[in-house]
Formats: C-alpha cells, sequence, structure tokens
C-alpha cells in the first residue's frame, strides 16, 4: 500500500515550519529526506509517525503500519538485549527475535544488560527493534548517528533485505547508504516569514 | 499489554527498580509517629487507623514521578504511541503496574506496622480492607498526575501538589473506614463511598491520563 | 457577526479595551454602595452581634470563588473543544482572582466563626472544602507556570480543570460526611430559594454580590488582555528569531 | 462610625484583610498590566524595524 502525504502544514512550537509538502513512497522504494537543520525534517518524521498532528493536509497508509525510529530508542539499561527485543516484539505482535539478532550480529551480546552497552551497540539495538516490528513501513529519524562503518553496512544490508519484501523506507540521514532511493529536498517548502499557515502563534500577530 | 506489564514488574524487581522504597518509606514513617506524637499507647490506638492510612498514601505518592518519567526519558513513551497498543490500555497497565509493586506491599504490610501503633485488634481487619478498596484508586490518581508532569523537568513536586486534593476524598473514605472499623462501628457507609470512588477511577482516569499524554508528547 | 469572531485574540483586545471603564466604575459603585450601606446602615444581629457585617465580604467572595472555577471550566472546555486561545488566556487570569476570593472566604469565614466555635480554624465542611478548592487553584496556577509552551500548557491546564472539578464536587460530599458541619444554614439557599436573611440585610449583601461579581469580571478582562500581549511578544519574538 | 461593640476587632480585621487582598490583587495585576504593554511597545517597534 502506498504512502501518500498530500499538502501537508506542520508547527512547531506554535509556528509555522513546512507547509504545502506532498510526496508518495511505494512499496519497495525508499525516500530520503535532505535539508538544513531545523528545517522541519523531525517534525515531519513524528507528524508521519502519529506523534503530532498536522496543520492541515493528510496521510493516507500510515494507521497502524508505521515503525519508528527517533533518537531515543527506547532501551531499558536494566533489561538484557533479547529481553529489551522480545518486549517489542510481544508489543507489536511478533515473537521471533532469532533473526533480529543476526541481522546486526547481537547474538554474543544477548545476555547482556543492555546499559553495559556502547552507543554503537545500542543503536544496532534500536534498528534491531524494527526488524521485530514487523511494521511495513519504517519512519527513521537520522538512524546511522553514532554508528561505525561495519555497523552502517548492516543497517544498510537489512533495509536492502526490507525493501526486497516489499517494504517502505522513509528516513531522514545525511550519509549515503548505498542504496537506491529517491531524494526529497525539503527547503523549498520551508514557511516564510510572511507566509500564514494557520499555526497557533499566528492568531497573536 | 501482558508484555508491558511483564517488563515492568521485571524492571521494578531487578536492582535500583525501587521495589522496596515505598514499603521502607512506610515503614519509617510510621515509626517516626510515636516519637512525634509520644508513646501514649492510648492516644497512638485512637490515631493508627488515620496515621496508616496516610502512611500509605504518602508511599504511593513517592514513587510516581519515576513512573512514566523514565519511559519518556528513553523514548519508549513515543514508541508505545506508534504501537498498536492504544495509549488507554498501557496507562492502564502502567497504573496495574505501580499497584502491584507499590500497593499492594502496603496493604500487606499495613497490619504489621499497626502494632507498631497499638491498633485495636477489630481494626486490622478492615484496615486491609479499606487499603485494598483505596491503594488502587491513589495508582490511578497518580498515574494520571504523573502523565500532567512527565515533560516538566523536576516535576515531583508539582506531581504532589496536583495529586493530593484529588487524594482527599479516598482518604477521608478509606481513613473513615478503617476508623470505624477499629472502634466496632458500621462501616457500609464509607466502604459503599471508597468502592464507588475507586470503580469510577479506574474506569474514567486512564482516558484523561492517556489524553494528557497525547498532548504532552506534542 | 457571531460571538465567536471575538475568540481572535487582537479583536478580543479591542473589545476589552472598550468595555473595561464601564466595568471598573459600576464594580466601584456597587462595591462602595453595598459594603457601606452594610457596614454602617444595618443594625447587628441580636445574638452575632456586630460580626454579621463580615456577612458583605464573605458571602461574595465565597460565591466568586465558586464561580471562578466554574468559568474557567468553561473556558477550558471551550479551549479543548474550539481551540480558542482567548478562552485558554482567560482561564489562566481567572486563576489568581479565584484564589484571592477563596483566600478572602477562608479569611473571613475563621474570622467570622471565631466567637462562636472558640477556636479560630473550625473543620467545618464548608470552610474545608473552600480550602481543598484553594489547593485546586495553587495546583492550576503551578502547571500553567511549570510547562514552556503555552498550547500544551492550555491543554494540560484544560484537563486538569475538568478532572479537578469532579473531585472538588467529590470531596465537597467527602467532607459533608466527614464532619456534620457548625456553619449557618445557606444565606441565599439557590435550590430552596427561601431566604434566611431578613430584608434588611439582603439588599446590601445583594448589592455586595453583584459588586464583587463585577469586580471579577473587570479583573479577569484586564489579566485576560494581559496574556494576550504577552503571548503576542513572544509571537513577535519568534517571528523575528525565525526570519534573522 | 457604627458601634462595633465586643467584636469590633474581628469585624474590623476580616474587612482590613479582605481589602487589603484585593487591592494586592489589583495592584499586581496593574503593574503586571502595564509591563506588558510596555514590553508590546518595544517588541512591535522592533518588528516594525526589521518588519
Amino acid at each position: 500500500m502506498l504512502l501518500r502525504v498530500q499538502n501537508l502544514t506542520l508547527a512547531r512550537g506554535g509556528l509555522p515550519v513546512i507547509a504545502g509538502l506532498s510526496f508518495a513512497v511505494g512499496p519497495g522504494q525508499a525516500l530520503i529526506l535532505r535539508g538544513p537543520n531545523g528545517a522541519g525534517k523531525t517534525t515531519l518524521l513524528r507528524c508521519i509517525a502519529g506523534l503530532q498532528p498536522p496543520l492541515a493536509g493528510d496521510i493516507s497508509g500510515a494507521a497502524e503500519r508505521i515503525a519508528y525510529a527517533g533518537h531515543a530508542d527506547g532501551i531499558k539499561a536494566m533489561l538484557s538485549v533479547s529481553e529489551n527485543l522480545r518486549f517489542w516484539a510481544q508489543v507489536f505482535g511478533g515473537s521471533d527475535i532469532a533473526e533480529a539478532l543476526d541481522a546486526y550480529a547481537l547474538h554474543p551480546l544477548a545476555d547482556r544488560l543492555a546499559g553495559t552497552l556502547s552507543a554503537g551497540q545500542k543503536r544496532r539495538l534500536g534498528l534491531a527493534r524494527l526488524l521485530v516490528t514487523g511494521c511495513p513501513v519504517w519512519v527513521l529519524d537520522e538512524p546511522t548517528v553514532s554508528l561505525d562503518k561495519e555497523a552502517v553496512a548492516m543497517f544498510a544490508e537489512a533495509m536492502r533485505h526490507h525493501l526486497q519484501a516489499g517494504g517502505t523506507a522513509l528516513m531522514a540521514t545525511h550519509i549515503d547508504l548505498g542504496i537506491e532511493a529517491e531524494v526529497l529536498d525539503i527547503s523549498p517548502f520551508r514557511v516564510t516569514a510572511g507566509q500564514r499557515a494557520g499555526a497557533s502563534d499566528e492568531a497573536f500577530l | 499489554m501482558i508484555a508491558l506489564l511483564t517488563r515492568d514488574l521485571r524492571l521494578a524487581l531487578r536492582a535500583g527498580g525501587g521495589f522496596g522504597l515505598g514499603l521502607a518509606f512506610f515503614l519509617i514513617v510510621t515509626t517516626l509517629v510515636p516519637f512525634s506524637v509520644g508513646p501514649h499507647t492510648d492516644l497512638l490506638r485512637v490515631i493508627a487507623p488515620g496515621i496508616l492510612w496516610l502512611g500509605a498514601l504518602l508511599a504511593c505518592l513517592l514513587s510516581l514521578d519515576r513512573l512514566l518519567a523514565l519511559d519518556y526519558e528513553d523514548g519508549t513513551l513515543d514508541l508505545l504511541l506508534t504501537a498498536p497498543l492504544p495509549l488507554e490500555a498501557a496507562v492502564s497497565i502502567k497504573a496495574l503496574a505501580h499497584w502491584l509493586t507499590t500497593g499492594l506491599p502496603l496493604v500487606l504490610a499495613a497490619p504489621v506496622l499497626g502494632v507498631l501503633l497499638n491498633l485495636q485488634p477489630a481494626g486490622y481487619g478492615w484496615l486491609v480492607v479499606s487499603l485494598a478498596f483505596g491503594t488502587p484508586a491513589l495508582s490511578v490518581i497518580g498515574t494520571f498526575g504523573a502523565a500532567l508532569t512527565v515533560g516538566i523537568k523536576r516535576g515531583g513536586l508539582l506531581l504532589s501538589l496536583l495529586v493530593l486534593p484529588l487524594y482527599v476524598p479516598t482518604l477521608v473514605f478509606g481513613a473513615e473506614v478503617a476508623r470505624r472499623g477499629a472502634s466496632g462501628l458500621d462501616v457500609s457507609t464509607p466502604l459503599l463511598m471508597l468502592a464507588g470512588i475507586t470503580l469510577g477511577v479506574i474506569a474514567l482516569m486512564p482516558f484523561a491520563s492517556a489524553a494528557v499524554l497525547r498532548m504532552g508528547l506534542r | 457577526m457571531s460571538i465567536w469572531s471575538y475568540a481572535n485574540p487582537v479583536k478580543f483586545l479591542a473589545l476589552s479595551i472598550r468595555v473595561q471603564p464601564f466595568l471598573w466604575t459600576a464594580a466601584l459603585i456597587c462595591l462602595a454602595t453595598g459594603l457601606i450601606w452594610g457596614f454602617f446602615a444595618t443594625p447587628d444581629d441580636f445574638r452575632q452581634g456586630s460580626t454579621v457585617k463580615i456577612i458583605y465580604l464573605h458571602v461574595p467572595a465565597a460565591l466568586m470563588a465558586i464561580n471562578a472555577w466554574f468559568m474557567m471550566l468553561i473556558t477550558s472546555l471551550i479551549w479543548l473543544v474550539r481551540r480558542h486561545h482567548v478562552s485558554a488566556l482567560a482561564a489562566k487570569a481567572a486563576a489568581p482572582v479565584g484564589l484571592v476570593m477563596t483566600l478572602i472566604a477562608l479569611i473571613t469565614g475563621a474570622i467570622w466563626g471565631q466567637p462562636m466555635w472558640g477556636t479560630w480554624w473550625e473543620w467545618d465542611p464548608r470552610l474545608t472544602s473552600f480550602l481543598i478548592l484553594f489547593l485546586f487553584y495553587l495546583g492550576y496556577m503551578a502547571l500553567w507556570e511549570a510547562i514552556e509552551d503555552p498550547d500544551t500548557a492550555a491543554d494540560l491546564t484544560s484537563v486538569l480543570c475538568l478532572v479537578g472539578s469532579v473531585f472538588a464536587v467529590l470531596s465537597r460530599y467527602a467532607v459533608q460526611f466527614w464532619n456534620q458541619g457548625l456553619h449557618q444554614g445557606t444565606s441565599i439557599p439557590v435550590t430552596t430559594g427561601a431566604r434566611t436573611v431578613s430584608d434588611v440585610f439582603f439588599v446590601p449583601l445583594l448589592i455586595c454580590m453583584i459588586g464583587f461579581g463585577l469586580l471579577f469580571a473587570a479583573l479577569v478582562l484586564y489579566r485576560t488582555g494581559t496574556e494576550i500581549r504577552l503571548r503576542r511578544i513572544r509571537a513577535l519574538r519568534a517571528r523575528m528569531e525565525r526570519t534573522l | 462610625m457604627p458601634d462595633l461593640g465586643k467584636y469590633a476587632v474581628e469585624v474590623v480585621s476580616a474587612y482590613g484583610a479582605s481589602l487589603l487582598l484585593l487591592a494586592l490583587l489589583l495592584g499586581l495585576s496593574l503593574r503586571r498590566g502595564q509591563r506588558a504593554r510596555a514590553e508590546l511597545a518595544k517588541a512591535e517597534a522592533e518588528a516594525a524595524d526589521h518588519g
């Protein structure tokens, strides 16, 4: 099913950030969002993941099918790697975590407490969580932060696998993952000073 | 849903999970009472039900602000919001986990501490019953307070200020049941009111807590 | 031109500037006449002596304390349903006024009861429920200050106001049950309407009530104007930062 | 001044406390209002320059 966004208008902290954004991502496709910091990439991804309502416009094909990965990856330090993964697998209805452990070579760390992992290992665990959710649409915010070279390769491999299986991916990232994906620069959709987009602060201007 | 409950219980029981915190606080508060009001057992006997109820209430309050704040800080709340699990259910599970790890131990420990305060023999049964009926309401109302203050730095004090007025009905009826039970009077009316409030709170509060969480995380 | 057009903050500000002079003068006149008439020209009560004169402050303040919370409940609902900033800011503006009204009701109630009850504070159900209302006001105002984003603050405080109202009523009956109460019968029971206060006291009391009501309206209107101005400053600054 | 009898202290203190509280509320509200108006004028001036 298609993830389609039409004429989306977004606000952050009471001021409009993005207006009139439209795009669509089909099964097996990946879309990389580019744009300067503060252009609203995170706001956009949170909105599509359903964490934040848009000011205007609509999003279709997202309900209950999105696995979101933000800056914080929801890992509990006092639980072991496998306990963390099993928890998220059960919350999303699945139960098999072996495949996710393989994809990110986490087997040796399976019983270690997540608190003892390095930033890179914890990030790999966060990405492994995506595999256990079984959601076809991945919405990722800077997934490759604090990953070393071969971890990035693992992520690219998992991404390729996900796309071949008919999955969709929408992510904000600066590095080139070496997978063919369209690129969308959201700068042209930024709201200029005078432009009104119905955000709450405008009621006072 | 069960996954969330088992995870929360496992987290609470693990080292540093704060399982014994509420219990220890309850013990300390109860032992401090005779130091503050004097060791006259007849005085203690009169105020024992009220003190035990107040101690249990404060112990519940103490362990609330870590309830949602930890999940907020490490991003779990955001991810739960995108999960197929309805937020109302997640919030109820959180309250249940809080009750199991804090409320229930208080109910079991109360009679033991009743001995310290020279509680009348007739009072033990009704103390346990009133706490068993009342502490779930304390957990659910507390979860609402925690949801209100989840994004606020040092929200613990504000949480108490917001939640204590909401605890008044439960405290009044709960302590009344314990007090009447201790002096052998008829407890039916306050008990019914206490149970009514608790059931109403359990049924309705999660919707308010979930709405507040969605607004707060926006 | 439906009433909702005044939901636009800038338009509301203009309206409030026009209306306020009349409101303030009317409030002043009512308060002055009511209090002076009640204080100087009414006889003492045979039982309570001159303390009955405190009624002209206690009853209106108590009435306004409850109405203020009720007004905040309505405006919170309007904010949650129709997202009008003015109503959320009006609720925020009304809270301190309600707090002071509750405080006045508590102080005058305690002083008034002192000769009869023999103590400065008597855990009487009605006075106690005003104490609880005082805590609700405190919590409400603290929550407003604790949250940076104005919209989230408006949302959370609105929900707190709704939930708080339910618990305020619950506490009212819990406290009634908890202590049979020594408070004298309601002066003007809304339900039965039979006045326990003889006419000579009643007219100045009514004027005082209107005076307190007008004072409340004027104060809230003024404070809402201030809140709108503060939000406008914040919006202007935010927009300027964005264009730099 | 009416003869307030033996409760004069109570009545006067009740009126005094209440009027004091009202005056405080009024004063604080007015001061806060004035400050907001002044700051708004400044902000609008700055906005006009940048506009």
